[in-house]
């Protein structure tokens, strides 16, 4: 039996943080001002554009969720990770706008790093420095070991593709090739020959981009050859946080869509009364539990260092991803024609969840991968 | 179709030689414009208008309404339309423009108006001069039909209307709308009746139209509003209190299972590209083939392939079930394989596009407007559409009460 | 558009033979009499026994159903594949004990062998000689080219496994390996030599045995290197009779749950007026109908000698496959306690599908072959 | 365990220790014979005797019914069980046999009988000296448990018992059984009183107990048919009409969602191979790797692979869901994972069984009583075993509407 401790580290601090979030956020993000902030302009050749607010970006950095998974010895609070995953996950419950989660996902980077350099960049993060990945190339591999960019003499040359929040990110974390293998490296969003180019994406709660280098400076946080093994011993960490985000908007789904059946009339019954209503909405539910307890899981054994690492996290993922695209399928189809209009919040959180759903690999990505680890690889 | 040769009378063999030789030589060819995957999405009146011309000249040529009366504007014939539309089909003709009029309002007013009106509205229905759209879906009404608010009120010779409707396809564009409304509170089916109202006549009569926004952010269905709208009598269908037996009528021929063949061309592949079809496994197919997924190529991922072929058979098996549908022999239920259409087309669809994504991976965040999005983020779009289907028309939880109920034999879930 | 006929080929001789059989096993093979033959011995550690009424067997024979596929150049009908499709189907909807549908497998094989000896064989099969494929090795492989069983100086030696109705079979069609190739052989059941081993296995209504050779005399059906060829010819065919069987079977269980559900009353409801009940059972009536459709196309397109056969065939049972697994559990499910009770039919039909659903390969084997014909070989 | 350790007082860090003595050197290693997966499917009377041996045992040690009053043979403690559980887990002991009465009887018994009848009958029960059995189902009561027909009619002090009823496991071997009926025709649920009815003593005295054969041709449930059988009064539990009410507090306790903690052992293998249980999905694994389908190794099979990895995630996620329900601050309402096991585990081990055919390929058609079938046969019998529990203790469709209703808050299906 495990030696984790049975509430998954979930104390008294995570708990108090993990309240605080949920108030902020219904203080602060309802679903009513983020649609009117993020979905003002329906048209489908909409100019795109990056929409967040930097105000409540400064309140957070205050409240310190930036320095929550910083290491002290970087300048952060160097709390557990469950911390940072009640975080994200009350932020998917909010689909709120903000390059927090992306932020994470590079501080994991960056802890694993363990340069100077890069704990200069993690204190940068503590003290509110939003800071993003650039490791996957134009044929969106996931794999630490595939990278468009190459390094010579220092400068930064070739692209990076379907980096997060970009446009509302100070820093990218980019991998990059050399002869010695891949890198990682710092780049100021504001850096001479680099190009941030906008994707039109159909999630309105982010913004996302391709970064093309034409010989950019930067400053080394993993040398070269070290980079793979630096993002292999962060991804589980990355996959969890993405998790938390779909467990979150999964739940806001789930009791949006319930509330919905409670009050809606048809044939003269409330549609909770249908079983064709219920019970797909209580698969959603046990979906929606098993992917939190398996987040909590991995992220809790993250914080053990305990063996099954990957394991835990692309078991989250997987079940996560699958159970998001299962509850934002239900919630439309439930909500009826309303559901399927975009004056109704729902689409919100559909568009957020389709995203997170591949992000970092789906479902059968995470699978396959576990086969290899858990059967071995096949003959 | 050397099957159907070997089986038309000398005349119905006539008539498709007649109907061979017209498409022959009046082709529309390529439209100028792009066209939507299907005629309720038309937003475009130059995509309407080069339509409404091709189904013009095919009802000039008598392809279209050829099993009407005459007296009706159409052919006369019997099991004439069938053998046209598969011409049609066949030559890979543009599709027809006034679904609703010919699909629903057609065969409902032959079947249930005055003979004076329908000799005024079908001629100009089936010619498709008139569009036609549907007034039966309300906000408090969506599955529940019977759940009518709409209200129509007895004024001496006239109706006077006054009411919301919603997911109205086409009205933007429509002369006519089919309207199903309530005329007295006291039953809730027998307080139903059924109207035709010139609804474009009255825009500025108390009826407003409303486009309604999607949540992929394109227009198409609307909302028309009723405020105190005055329509004659004679536009009434059937007997007052008869409204819900006359939707009936409307709804077998949306499910296809009603007497009448609705005239229907098509085939034609609407891009291009063959492939750009977003409801074709084989599309589907050959994107898993370009598309890089997680780094390798979609189409040699083993779970991705499962996932492909289990939709290539139940693509296949859509086609041999509606083939079956047409052996009595081999259907126990006459309404068993029709009633089932709309509900597995639709999730057929669905399910189809939601495996896009996966093949797609990564690039699947992409939106229409990106230039680098996979098929010009045709998929992802189409997955989001897809709701709209699986949600109308009664939504599919009712279509499989509907056959649990109707073809089992089941009780009723209500 | 394909040339093939709009009814399948479902002509008037077919339909009445359809219907013919259809009375025929109402007539004499009921439910309850199928369930008092097979099913006497619940014992789970029951002696392995082969029951099943021979009479039966020879009213078949004098009907000409075991030649209704035979050429009539062979001495059969020479009646199209639909017409033993139909009959394969009502035998499913029976439950039906008896060599017949394992006959029209071997008809196949012989059809396609071409040889003076297999169409003699044929003409003893219309004539009412029950013959069986021992096709299949040890590992249950379904390709054409394994096989336990060698040839050497016209003698047959190794073994034949997962033979279908061995012991109410009158001939074996076995193949078997020499330097040459695979080749195929007719083998008597009452041969020298020859040890016919019946396996216990869990459907009542058929019996199963492995063959072993001792140097076992034979009739050569198709010369060494031929055999694989030609039972990749037949095996559309073999396929699509099995599919019919689960349709059969399936549209059975069907019914019989809808009979229970509207009788069955819980909560002060008919069970049917639930979702939880009438949802499944549509779904399960959509996946007979698709399988049933794939079906008859299937047998159709053999008849007709056009290209895709094969795709056809392995769509049919696939689709075959996985209805009749689902359409089983649900039967038992809906019928509550008492359709998992021995006394209850369901369970007849429920292990006939089970059986029929790995027969000749899974779903699951199905669809990876389909996609290596349709996407191509994954690289 | 060393959170455990952390959380325990000094009171329970003893008994934690006094639990560990004992077991090391109490221990009572492996059976004589062969035991069934489960003590509901209890057979062979030498097995049950060495497992009430053993429950016996445990009892005089303390390790069971700890926190049952003394006054009723147990320990008189608080929160005692849960570490004497986790003890027995750790020390990888058999499974307690008297499975019903620890699980469902003990606690009704406790909340609602009379003190003289708990000191009467619970002593017994605790020690696994009287084995029980539950009298809930009926012909005609399955998922619908307020439906009961077996009628007790007053006679004095007593009851005469009439009726009939079903898939009662360990029946064939118990003193006594929980005993739901009617004791009003007037009223559904308040006609319903709760009894516990020594069935052993009265097998001569209209009490029959016949067995049910499975679909698998296993006996194990019994059918009990009452013809005049008499009960005293006292073995009335609470008031009479408040039958629904006691069997609440049975079914609470059966889905782990009642107050008192059951006492239970385990975590012995029951086959010196462990890869034998049918409910782990490393015991599939492990066949995938043995096993042979379609002529290559299953479990090089990707499709195979995907459906194992899909039940480990299930499987993990069952077992981390149980962990989390410790955690308030983790845990929304109380009830959402409670009342989630029993659909949960018995759908996740239904549906590994089922993939265990697909893993068999051709050798699944093999029976127990074939020497070449695949582990003996265990995951296909396995397979049909299974509906016995996503049928029975309310079937899961029901456990939905449980879940729909009382979780979600939804309007009740009824």
């Amino acid at each position: 039996m495990s030696e984790q401790p049975k509430n998954f580290g979930f104390g008294e601090d995570e708990t108090m943080l993990r309240d605080s979030a949920r108030k902020f956020f219904q203080d602060n993000c309802s679903a009513d001002k983020i649609h009117a902030q993020v979905a003002h302009d329906p048209e489908i050749h909409r100019p795109i554009e990056c929409i967040w607010d930097r105000d409540l970006w400064q309140q957070i950095v205050e409240l310190g969720w930036t320095a929550v998974c910083v290491p002290e010895a970087a300048g952060g609070i160097g709390m557990p990770l469950v911390a940072a995953v009640a975080i994200a996950e009350e932020a998917g419950k909010a689909a709120f706008p903000s390059p927090l989660i992306s932020t994470y996902c590079a501080t994991a980077v960056l802890t694993a790093c363990g340069t100077d350099a890069a704990n200069a960049a993690l204190g940068d993060i503590a003290g509110g420095t939003a800071t993003t990945l650039a490791i996957t190339n134009q044929k969106g591999s996931w794999h630490s070991n595939d990278t468009d960019a190459t390094i010579i003499d220092g400068k930064l040359s070739g692209s990076a593709w379907f980096v997060q929040d970009a446009k509302k990110c100070d820093r990218f974390v980019v991998s990059a090739r050399s002869e010695n293998g891949v890198g990682l490296y710092l780049v100021e969003a504001g850096a001479a020959n680099l190009d941030i180019t906008p994707d039109g994406i159909i999630d309105l709660t982010r913004d996302q981009a391709h970064l093309t280098f034409n010989g950019v400076d930067c400053i080394e946080l993993a040398a070269a050859g070290e980079g793979d093994r630096v993002i292999d011993a962060a991804m589980p960490t990355i996959l969890t946080l993405i998790s938390a985000d779909i467990v979150g908007s999964g739940e806001w789904l789930l009791q949006t869509t319930v509330e919905y059946a409670k009050t809606r009339v048809q044939f003269d019954r409330p549609l909770g009364f249908f079983q064709a209503v219920k019970h797909p909405l209580v698969n959603v539910m046990l979906d929606i539990d098993r992917a939190k307890s398996l987040t909590y899981n991995a992220a809790c054994s993250i914080d053990a260092g305990e063996g099954n690492v990957e394991l835990n996290a692309r078991m989250a993922k997987s079940m996560a991803s699958d159970m998001g695209v299962f509850a934002a399928s239900r919630a439309v189809q439930f909500h009826g024609g309303i559901g399927f209009t975009w004056e109704c919040y729902v689409h919100l959180f559909f568009k957020r969840i389709m995203h997170n759903h591949v992000l970092f690999g789906d479902a059968k990505y995470q699978r396959t991968l576990l086969a290899d680890m858990v059967i071995g690889k096949a003959a | 179709m050397s099957e159907a040769d070997r089986k038309d009378t000398p005349e119905q063999a006539e008539f498709r030689q007649h109907c061979r030789d017209w498409l022959a030589a009046n082709h529309p060819g390529r439209p100028p414009v792009r066209l939507p995957q299907g005629a309720l999405e038309l937003s475009d009146p130059e995509a309407l208008h080069w339509l409404q011309d091709w189904q013009k000249s095919a009802y000039d040529a008598g392809l279209i309404g050829c099993d009407y009366p005459a007296a009706c504007g159409g052919g006369g014939q019997e099991g004439f339309q069938a053998i046209a539309n598969q011409e049609m089909m066949q030559a890979k003709t543009p599709y027809l423009p006034n679904i609703i009029g010919m699909g629903m309002a057609a065969p409902t007013i032959l079947f249930h108006a005055q003979d004076e009106v329908k000799a005024e509205l079908l001629p100009r229905l089936l010619s498709g001069e008139d569009i036609w759209c549907q007034g039966f879906s309300e906000p408090g009404a969506g599955s529940d039909l019977a759940n009518q608010q709409t209200f129509a009120e007895r004024d001496g010779d006239n109706w006077v209307i006054n009411g919301h409707k919603v997911w109205t396809s086409l009205a933007h564009f429509a002369e006519w709308m089919i309207l199903l409304c309530r005329t007295s509170k006291d039953d809730k089916y027998n307080g139903l009746s059924y109207f035709v109202v010139p609804i474009k006549d009255n825009l500025d009569k108390g009826v407003t139209v409303r486009p309604l926004i999607k949540m992929t952010g394109e227009t198409g269905f609307n909302e028309v509003i009723f405020d105190n709208v005055v329509v004659n009598d004679r536009y009434r269908l059937d007997e007052v209190g008869a409204g819900w037996k006359v939707a009936m009528t409307t709804l077998a021929h949306e499910r296809g299972a009603g007497p009448m063949v609705t005239p229907a061309s098509g085939g034609m592949a609407l891009e291009e590209d063959e492939s750009a079809q977003t409801s074709s496994v084989h599309a589907l197919i050959d994107l898993a083939r370009q598309q890089e997924r997680n780094g390798k190529t979609a189409a040699d991922d083993p779970l991705i392939r499962d996932d492909l072929m289990k939709m290539m058979i139940r693509q296949a098996a859509f086609g041999q079930n509606s083939r079956r549908m047409g052996v009595p022999a081999l259907t126990d239920h006459p309404m068993r394989i029709p009633l089932q259409f709309k509900l597995v087309a639709t999730e057929l669809a669905q399910d189809l596009q939601q495996i896009a994504y996966e093949v797609e991976g990564a690039a699947s965040s992409l939106y229409v407007n990106d230039d680098n999005s996979p098929a010009n983020g045709r998929w992802t779009l189409a997955y989001m559409n897809s709701f709209g289907v699986t949600i109308a028309a009664g939504a599919n939880e009712v279509q499989r009460n509907i056959l649990g109920e109707r073809v089992l034999g089941l009780p009723k879930s209500k």
